[in-house]
């Protein structure tokens, strides 16, 4: 009976904030001399106005749930990855390769990309899991370090080894693709692909692997307390580097469908995309719940790519829409009073109940 | 001339680049210091670049302020908005006992929109603010800076490179010697322990976080308007994030942080001057642009080791609360 | 004449109420309107169109990459009569927007899509490394220590094309001169570039080239620090206002006027003789050159070398190397 | 004799739970006046009231006869009212001199004059025969220590009415006696004590007078000398409570636990075990008696396998068993009571449910191919609740929102029901209440007689000496002697752990 009430209240509280944010949003617009209206419309406009802008406000929101997942894995279990900006590009990186290069059946293909970036972006992250499990290195210094290094090393991979025409790796082969014929026609040729698809499994394994699962207990109990857990007869080095590895396999597997699904190809990149932070948002938002992180990278995704429609039509700057996303996120991390409170309540009646 | 005028040439790069650093850092370190998690950095260092450079701009090229006065105006506007903006964080993270992170990453997001929004309005729907005209220029202490070798390569830096340095001195004194910095560092290991000996935990963590946002505004104002000379929305990208690796890194003390910044400016001035000097001919340019991270983790997995942060560190205090 | 494409999703884009005035779109890559590069000189290019030839404009930034393909869509689909991709970033979305509506009409910036054009694109790339070589003459000529300086942002065939004409340029008027490189691999850093400016003036070097967007901020900021004979040469636009008393050119690169000639070509009817093919503007063209402000600080037999040059350029005589293999043939 | 401190009809309610309702409680100057009742009863509470802590909702308080309403420590301090907090308030990277000056500091300028309040520091201490240093720091420092500088730190504040909240239940039977030392000085000087404690002994001991609550309600309050500890028990728990554990004399067979020579690094980088042999049969309960930090941290930790050994041997059931990780050692038969119930034994965000399978939610029947098996988690959970008595709302309730008492009891289900052949309980009551303790006792007692080795690491002599077989007495990291406690006495046995040869 508690527990279905934790789980309205984990539903309730990010509700009410994204009603605030809005609102606030509201009132930013109309200070800055904008009709909220119009601009509501326009964002709703930009979102569902047509199959393919929801075609491709879906293919926005697919990066997002895999970063906002990987984000959420770990702080689920004790750990904050910032660098999902970097295993996202590992992931990218790889992916491109046996795209490009590896020769296999359609779908075994871009099954295989899947995985190696999978595998690449978690061994890449799980480097930072073992810095933290042997030499107690904090984990939030290496994944910054190392989003700047995958940066740096794809570039360098991408110009002396894998360089396609223009700048950017060559095409990957039809074979290993996530692109869909059925989504694109039934999106009016938007780009939304299986990536979306792979996304929303990854959400439902990490949930299953979270809360389901002995690995799962494991990797939960470690995060929130490694001396019980060591004492429990578990082994909180492994599962550190575990959860870090599987966090930047999430981001892999994001890199992979944004090469695989969307492009094609992977470009030389002159900065950061801001999908890794941006995954931290999405994750805040959705409670670093797997499914509170898909309605997160829905209404982060869709805000943002909504907002390019009130951009194009009457030019009100998109950084309101950053505005309103902020004040989204602040009021969840504020409206944390109010989970309090209940949460309490709750437990007093129960204590009474006895 | 070479091997003398690289290492001059390091030492003042590096200086400089860890100015706006030093000051960040040294504020992740009160805000943490009293147990409030501060991820808001980098967002505060985009409210001071941006503050420091529209008040640069305003006082000294359309009020005819002095030139040698207008940054410092800069400065201490930046400082100001910093700190009035660490106050919604600390409202937040205090009253509201949200989670630190959550709140910090919210303000990181309004902070770029804020700032990029204002500079659109105020320049005429610019992306970047004009050139700051009377930016902060290097300033040689003078006899000091005649030293060979030394002189130029310590003593030729903005005066807010200096002012980083005496505020690490002042931080540590504050910390380390003061009351206020007990009563500061007993909130932040233990904040019951502070409560039940009359310490105001809400007052000074309040104090500690808008402290950190001086500070991080002050050093955003190095980016705006010492390093470069205008404020753009990649003038920040990053430097909070690194600042908050510095005071980590640092162990959450002020000369750690010093230390820390000096180090990635250092091993920045390094990546730099290999490529000037020709090294890309056996080098990737690459990883000369990515030495400065791969030192760093290289220093933390070899030499620095484990280190603690403050025991009461990102929990919100409940009074009465086990 | 212009494609009335049908407005069946426009879902709010405005088609234009006047009926008559014909809309132009362009989309900037992520490096935004207001750049102070290339996007903000198509904008400029727009602004003029809108003025002299009364058209419509509309301008949508890109956050992201993957935000290319969408934005120039839903211009394309809303009935916009020309979209404008501005960067090569965007080739790849270009080609496949453009054949994915056969009726649209749709222009880039630094591209020639690897030469497969299709019919309804008008591609317009320059001669970056034309304008550049000036810029190495000028180097070449000037500098006093023999030692001058190129600053990249990333190390992309573009900006090589900066590079190896400028390094050509400063060979062909100094040989003995020798031109440190360094990129920023960054275009956004202007901490980096002031970092990178620092330390090639204190090797010695008192003349640097950048193409390097925003980290050249830096570039300039480190020679107004560093005072008289420190010289930077700006780069896209005439970018002597960020250090009037230490800039000796800039390398400009009239996207302005592309944009607004091919604009004009469509509203004049005569879009067929741009469409479906590349428009390269060299020296020739006016779409590279020098500032007027050259003169500020250059002296006058410098310029005047230039124009010599510029001659030989135009004339064929001098075939500029635009990469790394070329200008190791280039004597 | 005037009433320093009167408390009355004090009612505290938290969102809707009455943790007092309606409690006097009436001090006179220089008594100590002990408060009793069982955990959970309300006495902390009432004390931080008094301190500032938490307003009343209803209610009166009087200091010296005057009416007051105490709204933060601060004015508490005002009023003379000092507490030596159930959980330690000091901060633990500072000096005791800086713990003790923090909020009240001397300074020179802008800086705080050290030199000057370890001066003052020092002075107090040795006026109040407190023996602390004003420069260690307190991690670095024993328990008994940090208690010394808890009281300094209401001293210093010139505080006339001190309240101890449990002050005794970390401390060992040495650190006890000085601390009634202590108080008794501190009576002497005029100074009021209100003092909290589960041991009826130390009550009788000292106090001059008991007040008693349960349940958050005032049962009464009795004059030392018109009471005894059955009476004092039965008005606590509303019950008669056995204090003699009853049972019947150990069949002890094979040894299940040998240790041989065993050498073990401390966490300071000097040895803490130096050679140390010790075993446990199987039918006994080994005692191990010991001053605080004499090794009995590293032995559990050695056997357990939460810590490397240098040297030597531990053998289970005949096979060597050092230096396993602790999952092998557990499935070998170990089970383990841990001395801190929050770092080590539970996972305090996890259901009380989910603890109970914290050694074994990888087996059958609690997980098929990996996959836990919620149903039969939480059915085995209501077993074991059901079965120890375990105070809680449900099986799903978080392990953090149960009292101490009921998470031991969790956690001594979770150990006793995994039927293990050693079992091994450190400080198994501390902070307890007796009838908690009468439990936790009884069901010791019947895995010793269930043919299960027991060895049970207690700073409490009363413990050892009432529920061993056997007692090995531990004094720098050795066995320095082995006692029956049918042949011994407090005064042997502190002789021994304190190094004295045995007699
Ligand atoms: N901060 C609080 N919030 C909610 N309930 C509380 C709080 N503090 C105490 N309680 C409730 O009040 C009751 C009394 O707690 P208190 O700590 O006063 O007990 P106690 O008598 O000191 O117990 P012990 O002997 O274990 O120390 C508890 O059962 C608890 O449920
Ligand atoms: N964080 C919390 N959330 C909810 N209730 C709590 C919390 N902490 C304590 N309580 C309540 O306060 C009561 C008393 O707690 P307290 O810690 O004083 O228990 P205790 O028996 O003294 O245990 P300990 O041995 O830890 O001192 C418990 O019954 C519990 O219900
Ligand atoms: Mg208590
Ligand atoms: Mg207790």
């Amino acid at each position: 009976m508690n527990n279905s009430t934790s789980r309205w209240n984990a539903f309730l509280v990010p509700v009410i904030a994204v009603v605030l944010g809005i609102l606030f949003g509201a009132v930013l617009m109309l200070l800055m001399g904008y009709d909220p209206i119009l601009g509501y419309n326009l964002i709703f406009q930009g979102i569902f106005g047509s199959e393919y802008f929801l075609g491709e406000t879906l293919r926005a929101v697919t990066p997002l749930i895999f970063a906002g997942l990987a984000v959420a894995f770990a702080f689920r279990t004790g750990l904050f990855n910032i660098g999902v900006e970097g295993q996202f590009i590992i992931g990218q990186l790889a992916a491109a390769w046996v795209g490009m290069s590896w020769d296999l059946p359609p779908g075994l293909h871009a099954l295989a990309a899947v995985m190696v970036a999978m595998i690449s972006s978690g061994l890449y992250a799980g480097f930072a899991g073992w810095l933290k499990a042997r030499l107690g290195v904090h984990e939030v210094i290496t994944t910054i370090m190392l989003n700047y290094i995958a940066l740096f090393s794809a570039n360098y991979i991408i110009r002396n080894f894998l360089k396609g025409q223009g700048e950017r790796t060559a095409d990957i082969l039809p074979s290993a693709s996530l692109t869909s014929e059925f989504l694109r026609t039934m999106f009016d040729g938007a780009r939304v692909n299986w990536g979306l698809i792979i996304a929303l499994i990854l959400a439902l394994v990490v949930w299953f692997l979270l809360w389901k699962t002995t690995r799962g207990y494991e990797l939960r109990a470690v995060g929130f307390n490694p001396h019980a857990s060591e004492y429990a007869g578990m082994n909180v080095k492994q599962n550190i580097i575990l959860s870090m590895v599987i966090s930047g396999m999430l981001a892999g597997a994001g890199g992979a469908a944004d090469t695989l699904g969307v492009y094609g190809y992977m470009n030389i990149s002159a900065g950061f995309t801001g999908i890794g932070f941006d995954g931290i948002a999405v994750a805040l938002i959705g409670t670093n719940h797997p499914f509170g992180v898909i309605l997160g990278a829905l209404l982060f995704g869709g805000l943002s790519f909504g907002a390019d429609n009130m951009q194009r039509v009457e030019g009100i700057p998109t950084e309101s829409i950053r505005i309103v996303i902020s004040m989204i996120i602040y009021f969840v991390a504020a409206s944390a009073i109010v989970q309090s409170v209940l949460g309490y309540l709750r437990r007093r009646r129960e204590v009474q109940a006895k | 001339m070479s091997m003398i005028d690289m290492l001059i040439t390091i030492f003042s790069g590096t200086l400089i680049y860890a100015t706006p650093l030093i000051f960040t850092a040294l504020g992740g370190v009160f805000s943490e210091r009293s147990g409030v998690v501060n991820i808001a950095l980098e967002g505060l260092m985009v409210i001071g670049a941006f503050t420091a450079a529209v008040v640069t701009i305003w006082t000294g090229e359309r009020m005819g302020i002095s030139p040698a006065l207008a940054p410092w105006l800069g400065v201490l506007a930046a400082m100001v908005a910093g700190m009035l903006f660490a106050l919604l964080h600390a409202f937040a993270s205090i009253d509201l006992r949200a989670d630190q992170v959550v709140s910090g990453v919210a303000l990181n997001f309004l902070a770029a929109g804020v700032a990029m929004f204002m500079v659109k309005k105020l320049f005429e729907g610019a992306g970047q603010t004009t050139t700051v005209q009377h930016a902060f220029s290097k300033f040689a202490i003078p006899g000091l800076s005649s030293i060979p070798l030394i002189g130029p390569g310590f003593f030729n830096v903005y005066a807010l490179t200096y002012l980083a340095i005496i505020l690490v001195a002042i931080s540590w004194y504050v910390l380390y010697k003061t009351p206020f910095g007990l009563r500061l560092r007993a909130v932040g290991e233990h904040p019951a322990a502070a409560d039940t000996v009359g310490v105001n935990v809400r007052r000074m963590r309040y104090m500690a976080v808008i402290i950190s946002g001086g500070l991080a505004g002050i050093g955003g104002s190095a980016l705006s308007i010492a390093i470069s000379s205008s404020f753009q929305h990649a003038t920040v990208s990053g430097h909070g994030f690194m600042a908050l690796a510095a005071m980590i890194f640092g162990k959450w003390h002020p000369s750690g942080a010093l230390g820390a910044a000096l180090f990635f400016g250092f091993a920045t001035a390094l990546g730099v001057s290999g490529q000037v000097l020709g090294l890309t001919a056996y080098v990737p340019s690459e990883l000369l642009n990515a030495l400065p991270y791969l030192l760093t983790i290289l220093a933390l997995a070899g030499v620095v080791g484990r280190a603690e942060a403050p025991a009461a560190n990102g929990k919100p205090y409940q009074k009465g609360s086990r | 004449g212009c494609g009335t494409s049908d407005n069946k999703d426009g879902g709010g884009a405005a088609g234009g109420d006047q009926g008559k005035k014909m809309n132009i779109a362009m989309v900037t890559d992520v490096g935004g309107i207001h750049d102070n590069s290339f996007n903000q000189a198509a904008w400029e290019g727009l602004t003029r169109a809108k003025e002299k030839l009364g058209v419509e404009v509309k301008v949508q930034e890109s956050k992201r990459a993957e935000d290319y393909t969408p934005n120039l869509t839903s211009f394309v689909k809303s009935g916009t009569d020309l979209t404008w991709g501005i960067g090569f970033l965007m080739e790849n979305d270009i080609k496949k927007v453009a054949t994915e509506n056969p009726d649209s009409h749709i222009g880039i910036i630094d591209s020639n899509l690897g030469g497969e054009i299709p019919k309804n694109v008008a591609s317009v790339t320059f001669k970056e490394e034309e304008g550049s070589f000036l810029m190495g003459v000028l180097a070449g000529k000037m500098t006093k220590s023999n030692k001058v300086g190129f600053v990249g942002g990333v190390k992309f065939a573009l900006i090589e094309k900066f590079e190896y004409g400028f390094k050509a340029g400063v060979k062909s008027v100094n040989p003995g001169a020798e031109v440190i490189v360094a990129y920023a691999d960054a275009f956004d850093k202007p901490d980096k570039g002031s970092l990178l400016a620092s330390q090639i003036y204190q090797q010695g070097a008192d003349i640097i080239f950048h193409a390097s967007g925003a980290t050249g901020d830096g570039v300039f900021k480190e020679a107004v620090e560093r005072g008289a004979n420190h010289w930077v040469i700006g780069v896209d636009r005439d970018q002597s206002n960020l250090a009037p008393k230490n800039t000796l050119s800039s390398m400009v690169k009239r996207v302005d006027n592309a944009v607004y000639q091919v604009t004009e070509q469509l509203k004049n009817g005569k879009w067929s003789e741009v469409a479906g093919k590349n428009t390269v503007l060299g020296l020739k063209e006016d779409g590279v050159g020098y500032a007027p402000t050259t003169s500020t600080n250059t002296p006058q037999d410098v310029i005047t070398l230039m124009d010599d040059y510029k001659k030989k350029i135009v004339a064929g005589e001098i075939k500029v190397p635009a990469t790394a293999e070329a200008f190791n043939n280039f004597k | 004799m005037p009433a320093v401190v009167e408390m009355l009809g004090i009612t505290k309610r938290f969102a809707g739970f009455t943790a007092n309702d309606h409690i006097n409680l009436v001090v006179e100057k220089g008594e100590i006046h002990a408060l009793l009742g069982e955990n959970g009863a309300g006495k902390s509470t009432l004390m931080n009231i008094l301190f500032g802590l938490y307003q009343p909702d209803e209610g009166q308080i009087k200091i010296r006869e005057k009416a007051v309403k105490i709204t933060d420590p601060n004015m508490a301090n005002d009023l003379g009212i000092g507490m030596v907090h159930q959980h330690f308030m000091l901060v633990e990277p500072f000096t005791v001199t800086e713990n003790i000056v923090l909020g009240v500091e001397p300074t020179k300028g802008l800086k705080i004059d050290i030199a000057q309040a370890e001066r003052k520091v020092s002075e107090l201490s040795e006026r109040y025969g407190l023996k602390v240093d004003p420069r260690a720091r307190i991690k670095d420092i024993s328990v008994g220590m940090q208690q010394r500088v808890e009281i300094l730190k209401t001293l210093y504040r010139g505080a006339e009415i001190l309240i101890f909240d449990e002050p005794t239940a970390v401390l060992t039977p040495q650190e006890i006696k000085e601390l009634m030392e202590i108080m008794q000085n501190l009576v002497r000087e005029g100074k009021t004590i209100i003092f909290i404690t589960h041991k009826l002994k130390e009550i009788m001991a000292i106090c001059d007078r008991v007040t008693i609550i349960r349940r958050g309600k005032y049962i009464d309050t009795v004059s030392i000398n018109e009471t005894n500890v059955d009476d004092l028990a039965a008005k606590m728990v509303g019950r008669h409570v056995s204090f003699t554990v009853e049972k019947t004399p150990p069949q002890p067979k094979g040894p299940v636990l040998e240790i041989r020579d065993l050498i073990v690094e401390g966490n300071r980088g000097v040895d803490a075990l130096r050679g140390l042999s010790l075993e446990v049969k199987a039918g006994e309960i080994l005692g191990v008696a010991g001053i605080e930090g004499n090794g009995q941290s590293e032995l559990i930790e050695a056997i357990t396998g939460l810590r490397k050994t240098k040297t030597g041997s531990i053998k289970l059931n005949g096979s060597e068993i050092q230096n396993q990780p602790p999952r092998k050692i557990t499935e070998r038969g170990v089970g383990h009571i841990p001395e801190d119930r929050h770092k080590r034994g539970l996972v305090l965000d996890y259901s009380i449910g989910e603890n109970m399978v914290l050694q074994t939610y990888y087996k059958s029947p609690f997980a098929k191919t990996g996959v836990l098996q919620r149903n039969a988690i939480f059915e085995y959970a209501r077993k074991l609740i059901k079965q120890f008595d375990v105070r809680t709302p449900s099986e799903d309730t978080p392990a953090r929102a149960l009292s101490g008492g009921n998470q031991q009891k969790g956690i001594i289900a979770r150990e006793v029901d995994r039927n293990p052949d050693l079992l091994i309980a450190a400080q198994p009551t501390r902070g307890l209440d007796v009838g908690a303790i009468e439990f936790i006792h009884k069901k010791l007692v019947e895995q010793r007689d269930a043919g299960k080795a027991v060895l049970l690491l207690s700073l409490e002599l009363d413990e050892i000496l009432n529920v061993s077989d056997r007692i090995a007495v531990i004094y720098e990291g050795r066995i320095v002697g082995i006692v029956n406690p049918e042949e011994t006495d407090h005064d042997q046995l502190g002789l021994m752990m304190a190094g004295g040869a045995k007699s």
